[in-house]
């Protein structure tokens, strides 16, 4: 269980995120929406240490784990992702998977020399294993290619990818989703749904896709102008006309839908 | 595939360099060529050094000479003579000295670390400490080193050496210079690339300045000179009727045998060094390892998140290839027989170094080998080839026409002039290097 | 009075040759910011870009003195000026084409094109001695002295001096003028705004039409221009000697980085930090202590922090504390 | 039949405008001999450059190792920087046999290095040079300097001895402080110089380096009126350079009054150098080489090495630059001379040069003697 | 023959083809979407219409004009605009900069357009001051957009220009596309928020593995359960 608690960020007079508290139950998916700039990549940040908070604390089990550096945080399990893809552009897409696990026996430079046939055993496992992700994500036929050769998408999913090598306790996606194919992302959210169920990972997952979010999260969080704006289950959040009114807006207004729209209203007006 | 096309091209470039060193050995003597092979020796394991840190891990460290210094007065410290007389007119004061320097040092950090809650006041309270503390520290230190550098100050005028075998100190300067890249990595590794760059070079210069200045601890500008040799003197050999027989043996006067065996000798040495330098961060470059510090060295914020402690590795890449560093620096001195601080130029050893690295392939533990060799060979015989072009320039016009003579008086500027070309036609013709990095 | 004296002595000694000296290192600096803030690279090259434009200058102005052309009380080598930039700037453009080009279009790191100007640093500065000789050169003529010290005692009947010279006056101008130009130019006209941007995203850069070509030339002939300036003021207040322009590099870099590389206010504000950091913390203040205590304080001291050996080392332990406080510098500078 | 000599000296690098005028010294005094057709019965006599760069002392030993090996020098002219030199005189010359006459290196520490007779200087030695500044500034009534020397071994060793004798003289020495060559600016050092005051600035530097520049700055400052110019510093470029402001400073450098350094400095303008600092030195090192080649009726080092006191020191008759055919006819006829030369060469104890000093002084923006010592 | 199109374009980036004889194209007036899985080479077809990428058969027409050998530039002076997916925002420039650089080869006044772009993203008048390095990632977006829409272009490019925006956004800028093409401006854009894009589009390609799979009007792609099934999430 992660607390977030009164979390305030500050850049100069910007308050990116202004008091945000809520609660990520183990075992949940639980989901971030809001509008652009509302906050929620800078949460992200702060929880998973790449930024001090201003004030506030993050509580994980018990254990105030704020301002920890990153490298701390994923050794106890909690593992995120990037809204703007990190990949490592100079690495195969097999490596950048490969480099994941933690406390590799090869990582140390005694064991490189000294002891090669058991960092070899452990090598090829971690091969095995970076090779099943790979496949889960249909990317076998770059696998060896440079990731910073990827298309847009797939270094969305090499960033999925990268939390599926190590059994994480809680993982933080960053809008994975954008950009990725919605066949792509159908299978995607399966396999959180896998994930969470068979080996009980907590998701706190970003996204602009109501339909996705709709799918996977229980609860749903959403955030404006770094506060929490509601919370709930998705169909609550949906229908509060705070939600209405700062994120999802009301449709097309010029086109009438011939999907599953809702017609355009051309009345509403946002809030920044 | 790429594999066997890159080897192949190292194989080339390799019996290149060699044939170029031949042709040395051939057209002028074996003698340089042995001498131009041995710099490059310790070129070599220098430029290694800093490939573990760029090439490995994109640390741009310009601190080379630095620890090269380091390393050199390892040297110093360990085999030439003590020198009772100054130890006994300062040593302890010097002991004095330092041990009032570490209990600051220690007060400092203790104030440091009970004082986490209030940062401000703490630093407030660290600086007059430190002033007071280097006013003190510097009236203990002068009088003794005052005393010290007063002792026949013409021939020594410093406190000496152990004494022991100068072979040790290549161990000891690789230890220096570790421990004085863990004091700077410390201060310097939150810096990024340019900024650590000036940084490090910056606090080498510091290195080098008190070097220079403290005269009882390595003579300053005045330089140690004679330091012991790990292989005989050729003047032994030449006294010797054993080496004598061997000599005209092989058709060689005493002369030339002496100072070719000699030479050889210390290529052993060198050659050792650098293999087993070689293999280690051949090893570590293909491991593991070497594969987190190229994500590293990509995208640190990401790879902090996948788990990895950069500061740690940082720091952990950094001393061991300033270690490296520090052990071509003792190398060096040995080989001089002499430690003289002013020499420590960052051209000489900083970009230089550089150029090696980057003219080799960085990342590539064979191409900053080469790099070395061809960089070195070029500033050791760009006065050869200077001449030459200029003969060649010359040789169409008169006797005595005014640029004629001017260009020759100016020809020694033709060292920088294609030194400068070389490096820019191989940048040209391998923009990543001679032996580039092979991504995978 | 003695209150007077200190600060005048303060003036002469640390005010003013600081003032100076860290506008020579900004002016320095200011190129090499320059080519690091739109080309990407630190550029090596950059002291010899110096030394050549001064040598061109020189050269003309010993054309000029040969015509008998001056304009005294101004030094000759103003109107020489110019004709050393039209050929520095034909040179830098030369090599931009003859080497960065290349790399440029094989999008090399900026380390390859750093060891490429160290290699242009190497042939120019072999050029250059060829052309002139290794040997020093006399700039200045001309007025050398807007204010003597001594004229300056008798003035104010103070027992302090106060000096001030030609080439001073002509180095602070220029870099005042310089910098204000130039800040002007990157941040308030398009040109300058599309080579920022030229810098900061090649690619998009070229989606909104910008014309990379003419980036590129724009930033080298400022860079000469700067470089020419900064060289031939530097050879009017010292003098001219092709060596020192390399032993100028160092704390022309370590001016720009102090600043903030990238940035032309840093370039200014780090010269000073350099210039001032070496200047008040080995100056003996014995002097001025004496002047502002009764006698009965004063010592045989010289009350210096540290004795003048280490006051390259005193620049850089400043440099690296601004760093340590500052990891990109005073002026939030760019990092590659 | 053709020999070698080597002139192993800082084409580029730090001194590299010093050696701009020594190479060319040393290479005058090569061709006037081979020229004159009297060196052992005709040989020719060609120089060969190696560069030092003045600091890096691997590539002066494998220049000096290609000149020795390669080339096949006879004997070197050099080097120019102490350090450098030692390297190259402990791991080239001495295996080699060669010996070197070093123009400019005045470390002590060369002094006392085992160099098997094989090593000289024509450069002054510090210790008597120390004692001269402090009689010529006690002479004219000084008590107080401020002295500021290069930061290398002939500064530092200079300077030493300048403190030493005049403390010992009863004079004051308010700051000892270091310059670094080649440096973009000296106001730091000037104004520590000015803060600690005294009558004269005593500069023992280069007057084309740091030297050069610490005055230009101490002048403008109004720092120091009077300068004490040591040999280093004595040349008509420094008044050249700094003009009118300089008059009233005074120094010595070697020189007796004998027409030795005129009539050099006339050679060189001549031949297109300048006679700058050591360049008579340059000159004088080269001489006594071919000198003591002819003297000893062989090139090998090994025989030479034994002539050269004997044709540096009396007696004997004296020769200055542009004499040497003179010399080389006096010693095939089995006479013996008393190499003067351009810096007054006097050998003394192991190898170096004693010299007689003259007095200068300048006047009107010219550099002019004035007595000597 | 369509006003822009990119014909039979076989080509990729130095290694091995990406594009199989590729063609799209779109008319004055009309939105042409480009949807497929990842990697299809959807963006690798928008550069190779933008002249970024050398293809070695087929060729680019527009206005009847073959513009094949033409430079990037060169294209935007004819009337191109381009929003790429990745890094397509002056990351140390300010909003406003940003626009402005979008503008730069217009030589009439630029207020209006800019107003225009600031009143259909109203956080970016706001943020006009603030580099947009360190804008969100759905603001950075809209700055992108922005930028291109600076140009007045005859043809506007958009790779996946609603990737990380917030569903109001979303809305409001296929609002602002539909108008766009209204005026006469032929839009060509990639999406991965097809059946949103396809619902507004005139033309749809679906990209696979470099070649054309389908092409049609949206609404039928929209229709088609093939489609639906593979491309678009059921
Ligand atoms: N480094 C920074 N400096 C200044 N302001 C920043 C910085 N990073 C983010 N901001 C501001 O903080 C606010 C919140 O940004 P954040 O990235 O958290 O938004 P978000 O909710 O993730 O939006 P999106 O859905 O667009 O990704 C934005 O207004 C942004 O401009
Ligand atoms: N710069 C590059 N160098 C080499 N290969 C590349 C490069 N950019 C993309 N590719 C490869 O080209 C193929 C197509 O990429 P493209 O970016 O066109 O895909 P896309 O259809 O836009 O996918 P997405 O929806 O994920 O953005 C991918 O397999 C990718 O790996
Ligand atoms: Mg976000
Ligand atoms: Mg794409």
């Amino acid at each position: 269980m992660i607390v977030i608690d009164d979390i305030h960020k500050h850049f100069g007079g910007l308050r990116a995120v202004d008091g945000a508290s809520f609660t990520i139950q183990t075992g949940s998916i639980t989901g971030l929406i809001g509008p652009n700039g509302a906050g929620k990549t800078t949460l992200f940040n702060v929880i998973a240490g790449l930024h001090k908070p201003t004030s506030g604390r993050v509580i994980l089990d018990g254990d105030d784990i704020t301002g920890l550096p990153p490298h701390e945080l994923f050794g106890q399990g909690l593992l995120r992702t990037f809204q703007i893809a990190h990949e490592f552009s100079t690495l195969s897409v097999r490596e950048n998977l490969m480099m994941v696990p933690p406390n590799q026996s090869g990582e140390s430079l005694i064991d490189t020399w000294f002891s090669p046939s058991k960092v070899k055993a452990e090598e090829e496992a971690i091969r095995a294993k970076a090779d099943e992700v790979i496949d889960f994500l249909e990317i076998s036929h770059v696998a060896d290619e440079l990731a910073g050769n990827l298309s847009g998408g797939q270094k969305k999913l090499l960033e999925l990818g990268r939390t599926m090598m190590v059994d994480a306790k809680i993982v933080f996606l960053d809008e994975v989703g954008a950009g990725v194919n919605r066949t792509l992302l159908n299978t995607i959210g399966d396999a959180i749904i896998r994930l969470n169920k068979e080996r009980g990972y907590t998701f706190c997952l970003i996204e602009h896709d109501m339909e996705f979010i709709t799918r996977l999260c229980d609860p749903v969080v959403c955030m404006a102008e770094g506060k929490v704006l509601a919370q709930g289950t998705a169909e609550e959040v949906k229908n509060n006309e705070d939600v209405i009114e700062a994120y999802l807006g009301t449709g097309l207004k010029n086109k009438p839908n011939t999907d599953n729209k809702k017609t355009a209203t051309n009345t509403t007006k946002r809030k920044a | 595939m790429m594999d066997t096309l890159s080897s192949n091209r190292s194989v080339i470039l390799f019996s290149i360099m060699g044939l170029l060193l031949v042709s040395v050995g051939i057209y002028q003597s074996w003698s340089l060529a042995l001498t131009i092979l041995n710099f490059c020796l310790i070129s070599a394991v220098m430029s290694l050094g800093v490939n573990i840190q760029w090439g490995f891990a994109g640390l741009f460290n310009a601190g080379v000479m630095g620890s090269a210094a380091l390393g050199g007065v390892a040297a110093v410290l360990i085999s030439s003579q003590p020198v009772p007389e100054a130890i006994a007119a300062g040593g302890g004061g010097i002991l004095a000295g330092i041990a009032t320097l570490i209990v600051i040092i220690a007060i400092c950090y203790f104030v440091f670390k009970k004082m986490r809650d209030h940062r401000d006041l703490s630093y407030m309270i660290i600086g007059i400490i430190a002033f007071i503390g280097y006013l003190l520290v510097r009236s203990i230190f002068d009088p003794a080193t005052g005393a010290i550098e007063l002792v026949d100050a013409a021939r020594t005028g410093f406190l000496g050496g152990l004494g022991l075998p100068i072979i040790l100190s290549w161990f000891v300067g690789g230890l220096f210079a570790a421990a004085g890249a863990w004091v700077i990595g410390k201060i310097a590794l939150g810096l990024r690339s340019d900024y650590l760059a000036i940084a490090t070079l910056g606090i080498s210069e510091i290195i080098v300045a008190f070097l220079k200045n403290e005269d009882w601890l390595t003579r300053g500008v005045k330089n140690v000179t004679g330091l012991p040799r790990p292989v005989p003197y050729e003047v032994t050999l030449q006294k010797s009727p054993f080496y004598q027989g061997i000599a005209d043996s092989m058709g060689f006067t005493i002369i030339e045998f002496s100072s070719i065996f000699v030479k050889l000798c210390y290529t052993g040495l060198f050659l050792a060094v650098l293999i087993l330098v070689y293999v280690l961060s051949e090893k570590a470059l293909q491991s593991p390892w070497g594969r987190m510090m190229r994500a590293i060295r990509d995208n640190e914020i990401s790879a902090n998140a996948m788990g990895k402690n950069i500061k740690a590795r940082h720091l952990q890449v950094f001393v061991l290839g300033s270690a490296v560093v520090g052990i071509a620096g003792a190398m060096l001195t040995t080989i001089d027989g002499q430690f003289t601080p002013s020499s420590y130029q960052p051209l000489r050893f900083t970009f230089l170094i550089w150029v090696m690295v980057i003219v080799g392939g960085s990342g590539n533990n064979l191409g900053a080998i080469l790099g070395a060799f061809i960089v070195w060979f070029t500033w050791n015989q760009a006065p050869e080839i200077g001449n030459w072009l200029m003969g060649v320039v010359t040789s169409g016009m008169a006797e005595d026409s005014a640029l004629r003579i001017h260009l020759l008086a100016s020809a020694s500027q033709m060292r920088l002039i294609t030194m400068g070309l070389i490096l820019l036609l191989v940048l040209r013709f391998s923009p990543r290097g001679l032996i580039p990095e092979n991504n995978r | 009075m003695d209150i007077l004296n200190s600060l005048v002595l303060l003036a002469n000694y640390i005010f003013v040759p600081g003032l100076t000296y860290g506008c020579q290192l900004a002016l320095g600096a200011l190129g090499i910011t320059l080519v690091y803030g739109i080309l990407r690279f630190s550029n090596f090259a950059h002291g010899e870009t110096m030394s050549f434009g001064a040598m061109f200058s020189i050269l003309f102005m010993w054309l000029f003195q040969s015509w008998g052309i001056s304009i005294a009380p101004l030094p000759t080598v103003l109107i020489a000026l110019p004709f050393g930039i039209l050929c520095t700037i034909a040179w830098v453009l030369f090599c931009d084409k003859a080497i960065y080009k290349f790399y440029r279009t094989k999008k090399a790191p900026p380390v390859i094109f750093l060891i490429a100007s160290t290699g242009l640093m190497f042939l120019m500065a072999g050029v250059i001695r060829f052309i002139i000789g290794p040997r020093d050169q006399t700039v200045s003529d001309g007025a050398r002295f807007i204010m003597r010290a001594r004229e300056f005692k008798e003035m104010t009947g103070l027992d302090e001096g106060l000096a001030i010279k030609t080439s001073q006056a002509i180095t602070v101008i220029a870099t005042i003028i310089i910098v204000t130009l130039l800040f002007w130019f990157l941040n308030k006209t398009l040109t300058g705004k599309s080579m920022r941007a030229y810098s900061d995203n090649e690619d998009l850069a070229l989606l909104s039409g910008i014309n990379p070509d003419r980036v590129v030339m724009y930033a080298w002939v400022i860079t000469a221009i700067i470089a020419t300036v900064a060289g031939t003021l530097y050879g009017l207040d010292k003098s001219y000697k092709p060596f020192t322009f390399l032993q100028l590099l160092l704390p022309i870099f370590a001016a720009a980085i102090v600043g903030g590389i990238g940035n032309p206010l840093g370039a200014v504000v780090g010269g000073f930090v350099i210039a001032f950091s070496e200047i008040t913390v080995t100056y003996a203040y014995k002097k001025f202590y004496a002047y502002l205590t009764p006698e009965s304080w004063h010592s045989d001291g010289l009350l210096q922090l540290l004795s003048t050996d280490y006051k390259f080392a005193v620049s850089f332990v400043i440099l690296v504390v601004v760093l340590l406080i500052k990891p990109t510098g005073i002026f939030k500078g760019q990092s590659l | 039949e053709e020999i070698k000599i080597g002139v192993l000296l800082g084409f580029t690098g730090a001194l590299e405008s010093l050696v701009a005028d020594m190479g060319p010294g040393a290479e005058l005094a090569i061709k006037e001999i081979s020229d004159s057709g009297l060196f052992l019965d005709g040989t020719t006599v060609k120089a060969i450059r190696g560069d030092t760069t003045c600091t890096d002392a691997a590539i002066a030993t494998a220049a000096a190792e290609k000149l020795v090996t390669a080339d096949g020098v006879k004997a070197i002219v050099g080097g120019d920087c102490s350090g450098v030199t030692g390297a190259a005189l402990q791991n080239v010359a001495r295996p080699n046999g060669i010996v070197m006459i070093s123009p400019s290196a005045t470390s002590p520490g060369l002094t006392t290095a085992e160099d098997d007779g094989l090593f000289f200087r024509t450069a002054p030695s510090d210790a008597r040079q120390g004692k001269i500044v402090a009689d010529i500034l006690m002479g004219k009534g000084v008590k107080k300097i401020a002295l500021t020397y290069t930061n290398n071994d002939y500064g530092k060793g200079l300077s030493d001895s300048i403190e030493a004798n005049f403390k010992a003289a009863g004079g004051t020495v308010t700051i000892k402080s270091a310059h670094e060559d080649g440096k973009g600016d000296y106001s730091a050092e000037v104004g520590a110089l000015a803060a600690a005051g005294g009558d004269v600035l005593v500069v023992a530097g280069y007057l084309d380096q740091g030297g050069k520049g610490i005055i230009q700055s101490a002048i403008d400052t109004g720092a120091f009126e009077t300068f004490y110019l040591p040999d280093g510093m004595v040349g008509d470029a420094l008044p050249a350079a700094i003009g009118e402001d300089l008059n009233g400073s005074y120094g010595a450098a070697p020189g007796t009054d004998s027409p030795g350094a005129a009539k050099f400095a006339k050679m060189a303008t001549a031949a297109g150098f300048k006679a700058g600092p050591f360049a008579p030195e340059s000159y004088d090192a080269a001489a006594l080489i071919l000198l003591a080649m002819q003297a000893a009726g062989s090139s090998e080092s090994s025989k030479l090495k034994d002539k050269v006191f004997m044709v540096a020191n009396a007696p004997g008759e004296k020769i200055y630059p542009g004499e040497l055919s003179k010399a080389l006819k006096i010693l095939s006829d089995g006479g013996d001379i008393d190499y003067e030369g351009g810096s007054a060469v006097e050998l003394i104890g192991p190898g170096e040069s004693a010299g007689n000093y003259r007095e200068i002084a300048i006047e009107n923006g010219k550099l002019i003697t004035v007595g000597y010592r | 023959m369509a006003f822009l199109i990119g014909e039979n374009m076989t080509g990729g980036y130095g290694g091995a083809d990406i594009l199989h004889d590729c063609t799209i194209g779109v008319e004055k007036g009309e939105i042409a979407v480009i949807v497929g899985p990842n990697g299809a080479g959807k963006s690798t077809g928008m550069k190779a219409i933008f002249g970024m990428l050398d293809i070695h058969t087929g060729r680019v027409m527009m206005d009847g004009q073959d513009i094949t050998k033409l430079s990037p530039q060169a294209r935007v002076n004819l009337g191109m605009g381009f929003v790429p997916q990745t890094s397509n925002v002056f990351t140390s420039m300010t909003v406003e900069e940003n626009l402005e650089m979008g503008a730069f080869i217009r030589t009439d006044d630029i207020s209006d357009t800019k107003e225009q772009v600031f009143d259909l993203f109203p956080i970016l008048r706001e943020k006009r001051n603030q580099p947009a390095g360190e804008l969100s990632g759905g603001q950075r977006q809209q700055v992108a957009v922005g930028r291109a829409l600076m140009t007045k272009p005859k043809v506007l490019m958009l790779d996946e220009p609603t990737a990380g925006v917030s569903p109001i956004v979303m809305d409001e800028l296929f609002d602002r596309i539909i108008e766009i093409a209204k005026s006469g401006v032929a839009v060509l854009m990639v999406e991965q928020n097809a059946k949103q894009a396809l619902n507004i589009a005139d033309k749809g390609y679906v990209l696979v593995q470099g070649s054309n799979k389908y092409t049609d009007t949206g609404e039928a792609l929209l229709a088609n359960p093939d489609v639906r099934k593979a491309f678009l999430g059921g």
